[in-house]
């Protein structure tokens, strides 16, 4: 046995010593889901380096990445250093649910805010009935955007059958699925088909071939741009022309090449914001995502990211400390926090309540439909 | 009258190791050791328990089982629903793992370990994945967003299953039946000639090496808040089976050091997340270059302190290295 | 029946895939006894070498395979070189983990270079349509790949068999030594094994990235798995034996999925792989040679 | 000793790799305490004959009787169980374990403490361990091993791994001990040493020995008896006189003179 | 035809050859008898480049061969056929022979020589499509020899080809070996079975723990006593 302890450390909760306030970032950079936490990554370091122009509270805010290789005990491993060893004022992070809910416990009982950006699952900040209070997100839950997708379904494309392919290794895709199911059962429409896949499949043939069989009107895929991609134009190759629809999750540039313009005509989307939308605080984003990462657009995770980032900075500007306790205050009184993703706004369960938007994929351009207040 | 002297050095190890688990006790609940260290220690037990568990199924025995995550995995699933959905306590919990993991190793070694070489290692290694996608697909236990578990391994929990481990192993191994797997490991066709049961033996050491591993499982989910399909996939296997190798094939001592180690190692890492892998592959690499032979050799720690004393012949060839 | 057609004809299309990373696992297997768990990844670098071959240096799809081919046999040789060959004399699980921590070091080496975000392969680069068969549709990129699979197959076979270096190859693969006896360079023997295994990976990353559109820097993990289960369910070593086991998983896969039963896919995949080791130790193809005593 | 009963029965064994009959029709019996030669040009399946008495293959013909009893299909350690043990063509020590563990291990079958009482280091496990220790030491002497008890077999010269796997093979306790070209690799002046050894473990230990060799004088020196096995087939036997001087064995077998 | 000067051969730390001298000379058959572990072997696997001296020279008709891979040196016409006859199990006998000329580029002159090496070993015609795995004992030693002939060497160095063998297969070998060194290959023979190495030889060394001990014509060497106590047997 050795691990001698180098560094006893004070007590003291002092994240802002010497100018500098340090934020954890406790993100899948390697394993299965890299892509997510690079992408959040980015975003994240976007917004610091915007924020440090001016500096929070006259300190520099200073990110303090930890890679939990998309592992549960990883994840763990990172959020103990980060709030014993680093002393973070915050933690942003997992991109997943999953990875987010292994490290609960430790801000909880550390008294650290823990952010994610991502991790859509209802009982990630509220479970059992008890609110974990120093759990935050920046996305929306999941129910909303199934809901918002089961109405639109029914009452725009009027449909009467669905079919439902989700990724059963995401909570994410399983509840929205489950949300969308509900409602649109609940208002006389039928699901005739549910098929599943696992993150990274590449071959969806098969289920494809099965959903094509039961001949639905509609198709529900909640699930990540780097599949839905590759689903869309297994699905138009073998003859699927039924409209297609998902949720922020296929938000991406790479879809558009994944799956191609053509097979992507007729299908929607639900989304915190329209990368195509006018609105200036999201072409600005934009602009500087682009002019950052060498001419790259940005994704749903990129948006959250930077979102997360600035969600944190407005917090600790408004507890005027980097105490991880006033910061956790100040979190859950956010309101009206203007975000490229939407308004912010929580609810007592600390879920961001943000209007959604629908968008249509019209040869390659995401179109505006329609945006959905909760 | 040797094996008098590896008992002598062996109570004498067990001794210093309870000195040594007190003393951390004391700086924990002294609060010296902050909890990434705590954290830190934590893994290194539940990897020594899975490096010295798999070393009596590869080093001892010889059979090359890549699928050791999978009763990682059975032992961690049958503790969490012990404590969780049961509501009994941990103890029982950690034999339960163990129990069932070991029940995993027979069900699985019984067919497989007629197998050879590279042959059992790729049905090992779907073992491991078919536990995976089976705890996947149960919804009692959470399918693929996994369980949450409460934290109740402790040190002391963890410091008695660490020292079972060892000593079970040790002893297991410095008997007739320990000789008996080193025989097949060594040349399977005369083991038999010499009437040694050769499938009985591949799958005891199946069963004992599942067995800690069911209960190296219990330990993780219990430390770890929340167990997940997804942790058990066959990186998880490698990288056990890189602890065995790189300490050694055939030295538990050297399983021991590797996961002390290479645990520290990737903790340290974890301050450069951008080159965290990168390095860690490298370390791979130049380590089995230089050492293909693995830190220990096929020696044991105790080897070591005897070179001063004039060991009688033998051990000193080990380092057998064939000219390029 | 129409649908079970259809499950068959998808199963084979992704077994074509399976099989044509199998190929060059199993040839190196043959010849090296390594399992080269870095196999999936040359075939990554490929599908990355192709993409920036088609998008940045403007090539057609022909000449991206060929680049592709080439740069990966060159990159598979350097491997050996570097990593394998100070093993040969080491026990083959120590180049094991040598070759573990070659597939990590390729797979965040890429990260590290381009991130990890996926990239795709554009539209339309092979114009072949796809064919319907009384409601059965076959894409023609299938077929392609069920053709260039086949085709490396034979190739393959003959280059093992038939050849100088092939029976050079096979010599080395026995006994190094000897083969240096009879005049063999063993290095460049070894070497050419490696350059031949890794082109086809390469092609394989291209042909996925056609097929798949999708690639990214961790693709080649699953995928080389599978293949080198594939492998040995059709008997390791065996060229054949690669191209039927990669088929006959990608059919299993699919009418597993069809079943409706995707999420243990993969788990049955490795139940039927166990339940034939069982029955049949040195996997379909392979002679169960027993040491000879 | 009931010298009409014969302790091994091999009757019409045979076996068949694919098309080939490696043995076929062999009809043998050993009685107790004989010392019988087995010889044939090489391939003629002598080798496979040890294999099917041992187990390692299953004959698929004919019957093999140990004490009268049938051992077909029998798996091999079972067999060594029953009372036949062996040395192989092609050494098989137990390469990185010491000369002692080498002899430890065919004691192994004769062990009366569990893994549970090893485990818990039980007393019966010490007492177990200790007398396996000192038979197998014991044991070494007489081979002249015992200088080298904590040696790795495979750093042994050549002639004492021969021995080594002699006295392995007799440590498991065989009535019948089978030896496979015990002198092959040796020169005469070791092959002397070897014949004498052979001759005193079978005064020693009472056994019945069956012996495949290729150098006549070894064979012509220790051999009662001797079988000839040629394309799978017992061509003869005999005792050495009449073997030397059968016309179909020089044919096949020793050449025109013997030296 | 063959110099060897003052080699020293090392495995790691273990000192193997001692400072070995000998010589070949054209058309003979040379014997070289030595104890278990005396470094017969290890002086072909030198000489044939499989092993590098630490020091000392091998002359092959005055050119420098010492620590070459063996790849030259089967170039230059030595053909070693190793202590265990090491055939490649798992192709047949006629690959086994067809790697054998593997250097060669003569087509004609490949087809000749196996109509030479079916000639001296019909047996091995009678097993061409044989996987040489599964050849007996003896059969493997016929076709490693063949092996080395079908690369046309001048020099033969032959480790043990008798161990293992039936009475008459050994005289076959011996006859056969007789016969390629009369077609006028020149033949280094290692042997345990030195009465009968002895019988064929025209000289003969004799190694001891890695140094040569005695030298002589075949004949000579079969008189000596001590020779004959300690190689030859009491007979
Ligand atoms: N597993 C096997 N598969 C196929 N053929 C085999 C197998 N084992 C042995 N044979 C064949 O059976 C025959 C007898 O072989 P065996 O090894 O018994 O000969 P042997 O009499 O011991 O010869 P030697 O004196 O050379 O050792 C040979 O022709 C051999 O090729
Ligand atoms: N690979 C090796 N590593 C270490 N030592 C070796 C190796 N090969 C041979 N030796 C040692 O070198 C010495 C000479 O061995 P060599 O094989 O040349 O003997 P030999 O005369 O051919 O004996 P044999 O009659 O047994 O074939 C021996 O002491 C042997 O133990
Ligand atoms: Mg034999
Ligand atoms: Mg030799």
């Amino acid at each position: 046995g050795c691990n001698s302890s180098t560094s006893g450390g004070g007590d003291s909760k002092e994240a802002d010593k010497g100018g500098e306030i340090k934020i954890g970032a406790n993100l899948e950079l390697s394993g299965g889901v890299a892509s997510y936490g690079q992408s959040i990554k980015e975003g994240i370091e976007l917004a610091f380096e915007e924020i440090n122009k001016e500096g929070v509270n006259g300190k520099k805010l200073k990110l303090v990445p930890y890679d939990n290789k998309s592992d549960a005990p990883e994840a763990i491993t990172g959020a103990t250093k980060l709030t014993s060893q680093d002393k973070v004022a915050a933690i942003i992070g997992a991109a997943t649910s999953g990875n987010t809910k292994a490290q609960i416990e430790i801000a909880q009982s550390n008294k650290v805010p823990l952010l994610t950006p991502t991790g859509t699952a209802e009982d990630v900040t509220f479970k059992n009935g008890k609110l974990n209070d120093f759990v935050f997100r920046t996305c929306f839950i999941d129910p909303f955007q199934g809901t918002v997708a089961a109405n639109f379904a029914l009452n725009e494309l009027k449909v009467k059958t669905a079919a439902i392919f989700i990724d059963s290794s995401s909570d994410y895709s399983k509840g929205l699925a489950a949300s969308f199911k509900e409602l649109f059962t609940k208002d006389g429409g039928k699901i005739v088909k549910e098929e599943a896949y696992v993150a990274k499949d590449t071959d969806f043939h098969a289920q494809l071939t099965n959903i094509k069989g039961a001949k639905p009107e509609f198709v529900f895929i909640p699930g990540y741009y780097e599949e839905v991609g590759l689903i869309v134009k297994q699905a138009r190759e073998l003859g699927i022309t039924a409209p297609m629809m998902g949720a922020d999750g296929w938000d991406s540039p790479k879809l558009i090449k994944l799956a191609g313009k053509a097979a992507l005509n007729n299908t929607f989307i639900t989304n915190h914001y329209s990368s195509g939308d006018s609105d200036p605080k999201v072409q600005e984003f934009v602009k500087a995502f682009k002019a950052k990462y060498s001419d790259k657009s940005p994704d749903a995770f990129n948006a959250l990211g930077y979102d997360s980032a600035y969600f944190i900075a407005d917090a600790i500007k408004r507890a005027g400390s980097a105490d991880p306790e006033k910061i956790q205050k100040a979190l859950a009184e956010t309101d009206g926090l203007d975000l490229v993703t939407g308004k912010m706004k929580l609810d007592d369960k600390h879920n961001p309540i943000k209007s959604a938007v629908i968008l249509e994929y019209v040869n390659g351009e995401q179109k505006f439909k329609t945006k959905v207040n909760p | 009258m040797k094996s008098m002297k590896h008992v002598k050095g062996f109570w004498l190890s067990i001794v210093l190791a309870i000195i040594f688990s007190v003393v951390i006790q004391f700086l924990i609940t002294g609060g010296t050791l902050n909890s990434f260290y705590v954290n830190t220690l934590f893994s290194i037990g539940i990897n020594i328990i899975l490096a010295v568990s798999l070393h009596l199924i590869i080093g001892i025995t010889g059979q090359f089982s890549i699928g050791h995550a999978g009763f990682l995995a059975v032992g961690a699933y049958a503790s969490a629903i012990i404590t969780m959905k049961l509501a009994l306590p941990f103890p029982l919990a950690l034999l339960v793992g163990g129990i069932a993991a070991a029940f995993a190793g027979l069900v699985i070694g019984i067919p497989t370990l007629r197998l050879r070489g590279d042959y059992l290692a790729i049905a090992t290694l779907g073992f491991g994945e078919i536990m995976k996608i089976v705890f996947l697909n149960i919804d009692y236990v959470g399918g693929a967003s996994g369980m949450t578990v409460s934290h109740l391994t402790t040190w002391p929990w963890l410091m008695a299953c660490v020292l079972i481990t060892i000593v079970v192993i040790i002893n297991f191994t410095n008997s007739t039946h320990g000789r008996a797997c080193l025989s097949i490991r060594e040349n399977e066709i005369a083991a038999d000639a010499m009437g040694i049961n050769t499938t009985y033996y591949k799958v005891m050491a199946f069963v004992i090496g599942a067995f800690f591993a069911g209960v190296a499982g219990a330990l993780h989910a219990h430390n770890f808040y929340i167990i997940q399909p997804a942790n058990f996939g066959f990186l998880k296997s490698f990288d056990i089976l890189i602890l065995v190798v790189l300490g050694g094939l055939g030295s538990m001592s050297g399983s021991v050091i590797a996961a002390i180690l290479l645990t520290i190692i990737s903790t340290f890492l974890s301050n450069y997340p951008e080159v965290r892998m990168l390095i860690y592959s490298l370390v791979l690499i130049v380590m089995m270059l230089f050492r293909p032979q693995g830190l220990m050799g096929t020696k044991e720690f105790t080897d070591l302190l005897k070179i001063g004393k004039g060991a009688k012949g033998g051990s000193q060839d080990v380092n057998k290295q064939t000219i390029a | 029946m129409e649908q079970l057609i259809q499950q068959l004809v998808n199963g084979i299309s992704l077994g074509s895939i399976y099989a044509l990373i199998a190929l060059g696992y199993t040839m190196v297997y043959g010849i090296v006894k390594l399992i080269n768990f870095a196999h999936g990844d040359v075939f990554m670098v490929g599908a990355f070498i192709g993409f920036y071959s088609i998008t940045v240096m403007d090539l057609g799809i022909f000449p991206a395979l060929l680049v592709s081919m080439a740069a990966c046999a060159l990159f598979g040789v350097l491997i050996e070189r570097i990593a394998y060959k100070p093993l040969r004399n080491a026990t083959r699980i120590a180049a094991l983990i040598t070759a573990i921590g070659v597939s990590l070091f390729i797979e965040y080496g890429t990260i590290y270079i381009r991130g990890a975000q996926p990239e795709a392969y554009p539209d339309g680069i092979v114009p072949l349509k796809s064919i319907d068969l009384f409601g059965v549709s076959i894409s023609g990129q299938s077929l392609l790949i069920l053709g260039v699979a086949i085709v490396l197959m034979i190739l393959l076979q003959y280059i093992v068999h038939k050849t100088k270096i092939g029976k050079a190859m096979r010599a080395v693969s026995h006994d190094q030594d000897a083969a240096r006896l009879m005049g063999i360079n063993v290095d460049n023997t070894i070497s050419a094994t490696f350059a031949i295994g890794s082109a086809l990976a390469g092609a394989a990353g291209v042909v996925f990235g056609i097929y798949y559109t999708k690639i990214e820097p961790l693709m080649g993990i699953i995928p080389g798995l599978k293949a080198f289960v594939a492998a040995v369910l059709g008997g390791i070593g065996i060229i054949p034996g690669a191209m039927v086991g990669g088929l006959l998983l990608g059919v299993i896969e699919a009418l597993v999925s069809a079943a409706g039963f995707s999420l243990w896919r993969d788990g049955v995949a490795f139940v039927v792989l166990i339940v034939i080791l069982i029955f049949r130790p040195a996997g379909l193809f392979g002679k169960n040679v027993r040491e000879k005593v | 000793m009931s010298t009409n009963k014969p302790l091994l029965k091999v009757d019409n064994a045979g076996i068949r790799f694919g098309g080939l009959k490696a043995v076929s029709e062999v009809n043998l019996e050993l009685l107790k305490g004989e010392l019988v030669g087995l010889i044939g040009p090489n391939g003629a399946g002598k080798t496979t004959f040890f294999n099917l008495l041992t187990g390692v293959y299953v004959p698929t013909e004919g019957s093999i009787l140990l004490d009268g009893e049938k051992l077909n299909g029998m798996a091999p350690h079972k067999i060594t169980k029953k009372g036949i043990s062996r040395t192989f063509q092609n050494i098989r020590l137990f390469n990185d374990l010491s000369v002692l563990d080498n002899v430890k291990i065919a004691y192994h079958t004769q062990a009366k403490h569990s893994i549970v009482s090893s485990i818990l280091r039980l007393p019966s496990h010490f007492a177990g361990e200790r007398e396996m220790e000192e038979k197998a030491i014991d044991f070494l002497k007489i081979f002249n091993l015992d200088d080298v008890l904590y040696e790795q077999a495979k750093n042994l010269p050549y002639g004492q791994q021969r021995r080594l796997e002699i006295a392995r093979a007799l440590a498991a306790g065989p009535k019948l001990l089978l030896l496979d070209e015990p002198a092959a690799g040796m020169n005469p002046q070791e092959t002397e040493e070897l014949m004498n050894l052979i001759a005193l473990i079978r005064e020693k230990f009472d056994l019945t020995i069956l012996l495949i060799e290729h150098d006549m004088n070894l064979v012509m020196g220790v051999c009662e008896r001797i079988y000839v096995l040629d394309h799978g087939q017992l061509i003869a036997q005999g005792t050495p006189v009449e073997i030397r001087n059968n016309p179909k064995v020089i044919e096949a077998y020793l050449g025109e003179e013997v030296s | 035809m063959l110099k060897v000067n003052d080699i020293n051969v090392y495995y790691g730390n273990i000192h193997a050859l001692k400072g070995v001298t000998l010589e070949i000379h054209p058309g003979e058959i040379v014997t070289l008898i030595g104890a278990n572990g005396a470094g017969k072997s290890t002086l072909l696997k030198t000489i044939s480049g499989l092993l590098k001296p630490k020091s000392g020279e091998i002359l092959l008709e005055d050119e420098h061969v010492a620590g070459k891979v063996p790849q030259l040196i089967v170039k230059r016409g030595i053909s070693h056929v190793p202590e265990g006859r090491r055939v490649f199990a798992n192709m047949s006998v006629e690959e086994n022979l067809e790697l054998g000329a593997y250097l060669r580029k003569d087509k004609n002159g490949i087809r000749e020589d196996f109509e030479k090496v079916y000639q001296l070993f019909p047996r091995l015609q009678e097993r061409r499509k044989q996987l040489s795995g599964t050849l007996s004992g003896g059969e493997q030693q016929m076709l490693a020899m063949g092996r080395a002939l079908m690369a046309r060497p001048r020099l033969l160095l032959l480790d043990e080809p008798s161990m293992g063998l039936a009475p008459l297969l050994v005289k076959t070998i011996f006859r056969i070996i007789e016969e390629i060194n009369q077609t006028g290959t020149t033949i280094l023979l290692v042997e345990q079975n030195a009465n009968m190495a002895l019988s064929i030889a025209n000289r003969a060394y004799v190694i001891e723990t890695g140094k040569i001990v005695a030298a002589g014509t075949a004949a000579e060497l079969g008189e000596s006593d001590q020779i004959r106590k300690a190689y030859l047997g009491g007979h």
